[in-house]
């Protein structure tokens, strides 16, 4: 029925099927919006679990979560625009509209997670240029309206749109002029990922978070960076693979994704390395200086050191052996193991720094107090997954997002001199969209 | 587009139209619908009294002993001379009725109303003329009427989109505070 | 030409252009801007000019002198009145509240009268018209209770009560204590005590700097002797359960069991009288020979837990000291009995400190201005827990209970029977100003004005170590809602029976008492307190009362010792807290209920972990609580927060006064509830 | 980041520890003097909107057992840790005076500021405030109301601060010395045992100067740098050792005992230092963290 506006010589499932799966979909949108409503405009931010100890909690580790997973976008478009990695252009839209999902996402929650939102644009005009979080807001603005100057030519080389010249000669003149967007967006993303590790770094008032005394403070500021571009490739990668489970169809084949894994492992090398560093010279010199010792800056299970331990060796040191050893990373399971790993660590990072740099007690008199996340949370964080699967299977359907997808999807007569698709058997059954 | 227009002759007068019914709508209509004219409940004379009585600002606009402005006095001061009527001006009978005797305070309308978090010190602008920021009120007969903004609650004297008659915006205070070298501190002004 | 479509979007293309050119998207956009930052739902603030009215807090149990600030003619903050004795510029946590009194959502806004289960409002003159009814049917058979200490509004009551023949009470308490424990020793005047030129203060069980007498004057007293980085002019000593409000600054702390205030003078006085103390009274050899044999280092050990050693260095230091003062009470200000107080005085007479400077004294009674009113010792003769009790269980039944001041249906030992005895009674009458527990039980609810709002005074609230009256003017010109000073409508009672006290309203009762005392009106208008050194000298004053029949509420097969904790910001026996009981701290209410704390020996003893949800069960009542373990409670002993659970103001937590079991005093005839024992599980 | 700023008069606050009674009258005081609506659970001081918060200590467990009372008004840090962070500059540090400002219209909820206060000096509206009929007849004139979802905290009554100089110009007097009782926040003027002292911490005659050089007298976490305007003064040494986090040995500034235990001289602050030290090993005794906020209240112990 709606088979004219499917990308060129691709097949789609029914259109029953699809406003089934949306339908499915909007079930997590609609928890969104009830939570929001209550939120916003009932109960205020009473309803949820934050209190005056946490006022940061899910939706700032949601938000810094999805936005170090999104930096995919920005470092695949780095090293496919300005180092001309001609390979990275098979999966270069993912990245995008996955950035523009994370990107967008994030910023729907902060609409919610901020007190007084329609001050909120205050952040732009009363600018306070000492904060960090100023520098996150014009970054993150900017770098979405860069996100969406990438995401326009994929949604104008629609079969149906592409054929209106103007439109197609506009979305072909973007694309001459990707590469400075892309540099932009690259300058833009680094400085905000940068500057959301600083809002730590540069608590001086909190130990648990502090960094400074390296030759520049916050250092967290770098760690940020790394650990983003060391996620976001993977997170990608997590993506297409999961829209491969989903579609049972191959869309990027094994190299583009190998490449993917061999730079993301790279990343994640140098980050886990310098994260060890951080935290020897964390507990080494900064707790002292404060008068604290690395033991009391865990408590009991739900804060306890196995946090730390999961975060640089489960989900850093393994995944970077998984990524670097060519025999683990060509093993599929190996792979999308260590991609998951990858993608875990960091959101155990963000969340330790977030609600554990809270929840540890400064004050000598003061104890430990616990945070955990209630539904009026749960509901805009689901919402928005909710809203990336719609983005996704939207896309999907309708936008020329796989260049290769109609070359891996041939049937399986002439098998092609390069081993495109995965070195494994058959791909489970198509199911959703 | 712009030789299609021209090509079109319909195509100028319907955009014509749009342009002068907005500028109308903008510059007359808005007006009148953004703010309520309120008059004052009394209409209180500063002529007579000021002019005709000779009396002095000062009289009834005075700083109290503990730093705070008394600023429109009430009936207490009032009722001073006004204990019962005096002249025949209908608008005395009114008040002395309506207000000394049923000892209720007038509601005036305040022509420099300031928001809460604004803490204005009069007692620290005594070196300021007083109509530097207010309307001068010494000749007038017939107390002006207030325009109150119906979305922000600000006040002034006319519907003027620029507003430098009624409350006074931050950019106002801190220009001058920055001109006489005096502090832009936030706990200066605010509470 | 016909408006195709796109001479429309021309149309639509003009105007945009137009838009631009007019004030709209900019002042548009400006005026939102203001209006986000001045929400017009959020409540706007009174302009500066402010009033101040002096006048002494009538809730504040200790009679703190304050100053209310009026803003455009609105009472609304509460400051404190350098100028008054009682307070020298601070504040209680209640007299903070004055003004919150006036609006408080529980206040009776217009007499209620009971038709069935509910009570409904009536008029005043309806009101005023059943009441006579009632009182005249019950004649004799009637029974007042006042809690007022401080007002001449007691003594209106009193002189009605008395004039009808009926019984007159006073609610329990310190001063009750006092007044009976005087009048077993044979002291004329009340007592008093020097605490500003005492140079050793030894208190005993009272919360002296919290909820005891004239609390925030003796806080002032502790200040001035306790200057910051300087070297203190007196030591503070502490004795008592847990280290609680007063200990915790005391200079000095023993750990001593609830209740054990009277023993453990005893015990000091025998020590004294060992050093060779005496007294200048006929009965001193015997008053040493019952101390001698009954209270041995021994007993009071067993009994107060306080070791031999302490008890000894106590009552040295207390000799060596130039201006030694004891305060013996109950922790939480009720239920001592007469025996408390009465050794404790006992003690400061051996100490000689007896009408000193320092030390205790007897403070000139005011003179009774109403005809036909009792003295004062008359007028605390009755012991109220033992008549409610009587009525509970059908021995009494007054055909008319008037309740003033007083909250007997939440404030009292035995809650349950109290608050049977108030709906037992024929017809009660609750003269209050909020709708209490006692109020919710009675017939007929009369809307009492509160301290802003009536004329009333405080004469020499018990404590306070001089003569002091202060007269109060009502502050509001109109009260908050249609109510009327009890005192007032007792007067007016009184004349419609027939039974004319010879006033017509407080204000002129107050200002004959002002002038019977011979102080200055207009000053006293003004809201300056009067004061008088003059002290009354003693004879025939006899220690022996003080040594005999010490008894303590402990029921056998309870295995804890029950402290129960005032504090002033979780309201007094009268006064519920009224805002919001902001100064309630997570060591009394944690999750609605309320906490309980004991040691870690104790709680191991008996099973009893953090925060877990247990039972206190009393041979009178049961409430819930959690746990918090806390080394600032003895062993054995487990505190409990007074002042939670009211149910009528809809407050959370527990009330423990249904903890309290009561035994009887034999030679005083007071009901004792100090050194309730508990178990908890 | 935060850079300390030299103000000639530096308003601040000494503490006199031993002698608060944690009676909660300044928390009474200050409720009305600045508008705070009465909060949801007052005990809840997770959503509690105080300015003011008094912590309860206790010695740690053995010896005598010991307790203080700690009010913790805003500490207005010389270097605030909350001014740098704040995206739209709703606080700052720039009035002579050095009071920490926080502007209500301006803040929009961010919540950042909160984060970075480890003395949790901050409150912020997580309800409507429930201005009642009744609660309205009851606002003072003295700060504005707020919303919800704004961050509010202590500002030392700074429109007191604003009234003393408005006095001092309608006297003919300079508002640039005040004396020393002409400005004194609410909690102070309050306190009934005269622990809360206030004044000019740069200004000799006035009694905070000579206090703050007291031997006992000591700040919270001095050692973050964050330079606060309140002092705090104990003969105790296990409180004043409670005052910032020490390691294992780390020695403290010589306490002078005015405490005694009946009789035995000594002293329980001698006692206490030999419990109090070493402060350090597991986090607080006896103190396990709670799984609802509203349960943490006033607690806090002596870790030993």
């Amino acid at each position: 029925m709606d088979t004219a506006l499917f990308p060129e010589g691709t097949e789609r499932c029914s259109l029953g099927k699809f406003l089934a799966w949306l339908g499915f979909i909007s079930l997590g949108l609609a928890f969104g919006l009830y939570a929001g409503f209550r939120v916003l405009i009932t109960d205020a931010l009473g309803v949820t679990a934050l209190n005056n100890y946490f006022g940061f909690g899910l939706w700032i580790t949601f938000d810094l979560a999805v936005i170090a997973l999104g930096a995919g976008a920005f470092f695949t478009g780095l090293l496919k625009y300005i180092l001309d990695i001609k390979e990275l252009e098979k999966i270069v839209n993912l990245t995008v509209i996955v950035g523009f999902i994370c990107y967008s996402g994030a910023m729907l929650i902060l609409a919610l997670d901020v007190g007084q939102p329609l001050r909120s644009w205050f952040g732009f005009w009363h600018s306070n240029v000492h904060s960090m979080l100023t520098e996150v807001m014009w970054c993150i603005t900017c770098y979405l309206i860069v996100l969406c100057i990438e995401f326009l030519p994929i949604i104008l080389e629609q079969k149906q749109l592409n054929k209106i010249p103007f439109i197609h000669y506009f979305a072909h003149n973007l694309h001459v002029v990707m590469p400075l967007i892309a540099g932009l967006g690259a300058f833009l993303s680094t400085f905000h990922q940068g500057s959301l590790g600083g809002m730590y770094g540069v608590l001086f008032g909190r130990p648990y978070v502090l960094r400074d005394g390296f030759f520049i403070w916050p250092w967290t500021f770098f760690l940020f960076v790394l650990s983003a571009v060391a996620s976001g490739p993977a997170f990608s990668v997590v993506v297409v693979k999961l829209m491969e489970i989903l579609t049972g169809k191959k869309l990027v084949d094994w190299s583009v994704k190998s490449l993917m894994g061999k730079i993301a492992g790279t990343m994640l090398t140098v980050y886990t390395f310098f994260k060890i560093v951080d935290t020897y010279a964390w507990a080494m010199d900064i707790l002292p200086r404060t008068g604290l010792t690395f033991d009391e800056l865990f408590y009991q299970t739900i804060y306890g050191k196995w946090l730390l331990w999961t975060e640089i060796g489960v989900c850093g040191v393994i995944p970077v052996i998984l990524f670097m050893t060519p025999r683990f990373r060509n093993t599929p399971f190996l792979f999308y193991t260590a991609a998951l790993l990858d993608c875990t660590g960091i959101v155990i990072n963000r969340y330790v720094q977030t609600v554990q740099g809270l929840a540890a007690p400064v004050l000598p008199f003061d104890s430990w107090f616990t945070y955990a996340p209630n539904w009026a949370e749960w509901g805009p964080s689901i919402g928005v997954i909710a809203y990336g699967f719609l983005i996704l299977s939207l896309a999907y359907r309708y936008l020329p997002v796989f260049p290769q997808e109609k070359a891996l999807n041939v049937s399986q007569a002439a098998p092609p001199a390069a081993p495109l698709a995965e070195p494994v058997a058959p791909e489970p059954a198509p199911d959703a969209a | 587009m712009a030789n299609k227009s021209s090509a079109s002759s319909g195509g100028a007068l319907p955009f014509f139209i749009g342009f002068i019914a907005m500028l109308f709508v903008g510059w007359w209509v808005f007006p009148q619908a953004l703010f309520s004219a309120m008059e004052q409940p009394i209409r209180f004379s500063h002529k007579v009294h000021a002019g005709d009585q000779g009396m002095a600002c000062e009289d009834c606009h005075f700083l109290n002993e503990d730093g705070s402005y008394n600023g429109i006095p009430k009936n207490e001061k009032c009722a001073e001379c006004h204990s019962d009527v005096m002249g025949e001006d209908p608008a005395e009978k009114a008040y002395v009725e309506e207000y000394v005797n049923k000892e209720k305070e007038v509601p005036w309308v305040t022509y420099q109303y300031q928001p809460d978090n604004v803490f204005f010190s009069h007692a620290a602008h005594q070196k300021q003329e007083c109509t530097s920021c207010h309307p001068d009120m010494a000749g007038n007969d017939t107390p002006p009427t207030v325009f109150v903004n119906k979305l922000t609650g600000y006040t002034q004297l006319d519907h003027k989109m620029l507003n430098d008659t009624g409350t006074m915006k931050m950019y106002r205070c801190e220009r001058c505070h920055a001109l006489n070298g005096q502090s832009n501190a936030c706990y200066v002004c605010h509470r | 030409m016909g408006l195709d479509r796109r001479a429309f979007l021309t149309f639509l293309a003009g105007g945009a252009v137009g838009l631009g050119l007019t004030p709209i998207p900019y002042k548009f956009t400006d005026d939102l801007a203001i209006w986000t930052q001045n929400w017009s739902w959020t409540p706007t603030v009174p302009t500066r000019s402010a009033f101040f009215s002096q006048v002494a807090s009538k809730m504040d149990p200790g009679g703190a002198g304050i100053r209310v600030v009026s803003y455009d003619g609105r009472p609304c903050q509460v400051v404190g009145n350098p100028d008054h004795p009682l307070s020298r510029g601070g504040l209680s946590a209640i007299a903070a509240n004055e003004v919150q009194a006036l609006h408080d959502p529980n206040r009776v806004k217009a007499p209620l009268v009971r038709r069935g289960e509910k009570l409904e409002p009536c008029t005043w003159s309806e009101a005023m018209a059943l009441l006579k009814e009632k009182a005249a049917a019950a004649k004799d058979s009637l029974a007042v209770v006042s809690g007022d200490d401080t007002g001449t509004a007691s003594e209106v009551l009193a002189a009605f009560t008395a004039k009808a023949g009926g019984e007159f009470f006073m609610a329990p308490g310190e001063a009750a204590s006092a007044a009976k424990a005087t009048e077993l020793m044979g002291v004329s005047g009340r007592l008093g005590y020097d605490i500003e030129n005492s140079d050793y203060v030894l208190i005993l069980g009272a919360e002296a700097l919290e909820s005891w007498g004239t609390s925030v004057r003796n806080a002032k007293a502790f200040a001035a002797s306790h200057p910051t980085g300087g070297q203190r002019t007196a030591k503070y000593v502490y004795a008592g359960p847990v280290l609680g409000s007063t200990a915790t600054v005391c200079d000095a702390y023993v750990q001593a069991r609830p209740g054990a205030a009277g023993v453990l003078a005893m015990g000091l006085a025998r020590c004294l009288v060992q050093a060779g103390a005496t007294a200048p009274t006929r009965d001193f050899a015997e008053f040493a020979r019952i101390a001698q044999a009954e209270f041995t280092p021994a007993r009071v050990e067993s009994e107060t837990g306080v070791s031999e050693r302490d008890l000894r260095a106590i009552a040295r230091e207390l000799a060596a000291a130039r201006r030694p003062l004891v305060i013996a009470g109950s922790e939480f200000g009720s239920g001592a009995g007469a025996k408390t107080v009465a050794a404790g005085l006992a003690v400061n007479i051996l100490l000689g400190n007896f009408n000193r400077p320092g030390g205790t004294r007897a403070i000139a009674e005011a003179p009774t201005v109403v005809p036909g009113a009792p003295g004062r010792q008359a007028m605390y003769g009755a012991d109220l827990v033992g008549y409610l009790s009587a009525v509970a269980e059908g021995r009494k039944s007054p055909g008319l209970l008037m309740v003033y001041n007083a909250n007997p249906a939440y404030a009292l030992p035995r809650t349950a029977a109290m608050a049977q005895a108030v709906r037992k009674a024929g017809f009660t009458v609750a003269l209050s100003a909020f709708l209490d527990e006692t109020a919710q039980l009675a017939d007929l609810v009369l809307p009492a004005a509160t301290t802003l709002e009536r004329y009333d005074d405080v004469y020499t609230p018990y404590g306070a170590g001089q003569a002091i009256y202060s007269l109060n003017a009502p502050v509001v010109k109109n009260p908050a809602y249609d109510c009327r000073h009890a005192g007032d409508v007792v007067l007016a009672l009184a004349d419609s029976l027939g039974l004319g006290l010879g006033f017509g309203g407080m204000r002129e009762v107050v200002e004959a008492k002002a002038q019977a005392m011979g102080a200055n009106l207009a000053a006293l208008k003004k809201g300056e307190a009067w004061t008088a050194p003059a002290l009354v000298a003693q004879s025939g004053v006899s220690l022996v009362p003080a040594a005999a029949d010490h008894v303590s509420a402990a029921k056998d097969g309870y295995r804890l010792a029950l402290a129960p904790q005032a504090r002033l910001a979780l309201g007094s026996a009268t006064v519920a807290p009224l805002l919001g009981m902001n100064a309630v701290s997570a060591a009394e209410l944690a999750k609605g209920e309320s906490v309980v704390q004991v040691n870690a020996r104790t709680a191991a003893a008996n099973g009893l972990r953090q925060d877990a949800e247990v039972r206190l069960a009393g041979p009178e009542g049961e409430m819930g609580a959690r746990v918090r373990i806390s080394e600032k409670v003895m062993t054995g002993v487990v505190a409990a927060p007074l002042g939670l659970g009211r149910s009528a103001f809809g407050q959370s937590g527990s009330n423990a006064h249904t903890l309290l079991s009561v035994a009887d005093e034999p030679d005083s005839g007071l009901s004792v509830w100090t050194g309730s024992r508990v178990n908890v599980a | 980041m935060a850079t300390a700023v030299d103000f000639r008069i530096r308003w601040g606050m000494v503490i006199d520890i031993d002698k608060c009674t944690g009676c909660g009258v300044c928390l009474s005081a200050c409720q009305k003097e600045n508008n705070i609506p009465p909060g949801q659970d007052p005990a809840d001081r997770m959503r509690s909107l105080n300015w003011l918060f008094i912590y309860d200590l206790s010695k740690a467990p053995g010896g005598q057992p010991e307790a203080a009372f700690l009010p913790r008004p805003c500490m207005q840090c010389g270097k605030p840790s909350c001014v740098s962070v704040c995206p739209v500059i709703a606080t700052d540090k720039n009035e002579e005076g050095g009071i920490v400002s926080q502007i209500y219209p301006r803040c929009f909820g961010c919540r950042y500021c909160m984060a970075s206060c480890p003395y949790h000096a901050r409150v912020f509206g997580w309800y409507d405030p429930k201005w009642t009929p009744e609660a309205k007849e009851l606002i003072t004139p003295h700060t504005s109301c707020r919303p919800r979802g704004v961050v509010e905290k202590c500002s030392f009554c700074h429109h007191r601060f604003m009234y003393a100089k408005d006095k001092a110009r309608v006297a003919g007097e300079d508002p640039g010395h005040l004396a020393e009782d002409a400005y004194i926040p609410a909690c102070v003027e309050a306190c009934p045992t005269g622990a809360m002292h206030f004044g000019d911490l740069n200004n000799p005659e006035h009694a905070v100067y000579k206090l703050k050089h007291d031997p006992n007298a000591f700040r919270l976490l001095e050692r973050l740098g964050t330079d606060p305007q309140v002092y705090y003064i104990s003969t105790r040494e296990w409180v004043r050792r409670l005052g910032d986090n020490y390691l294992d040995g780390e020695a403290l500034n010589a306490p002078t005992h005015r405490y005694g235990v009946i009789g035995h001289g000594g002293g329980h602050a001698a006692a206490g230092a030999a419990h109090a030290a070493p402060a350090h090993g597991e986090p607080a005794h006896g103190e396990p963290a709670h799984g609802e906020a509203s349960e943490g209240g006033q607690s806090g112990h002596g870790k030993e």
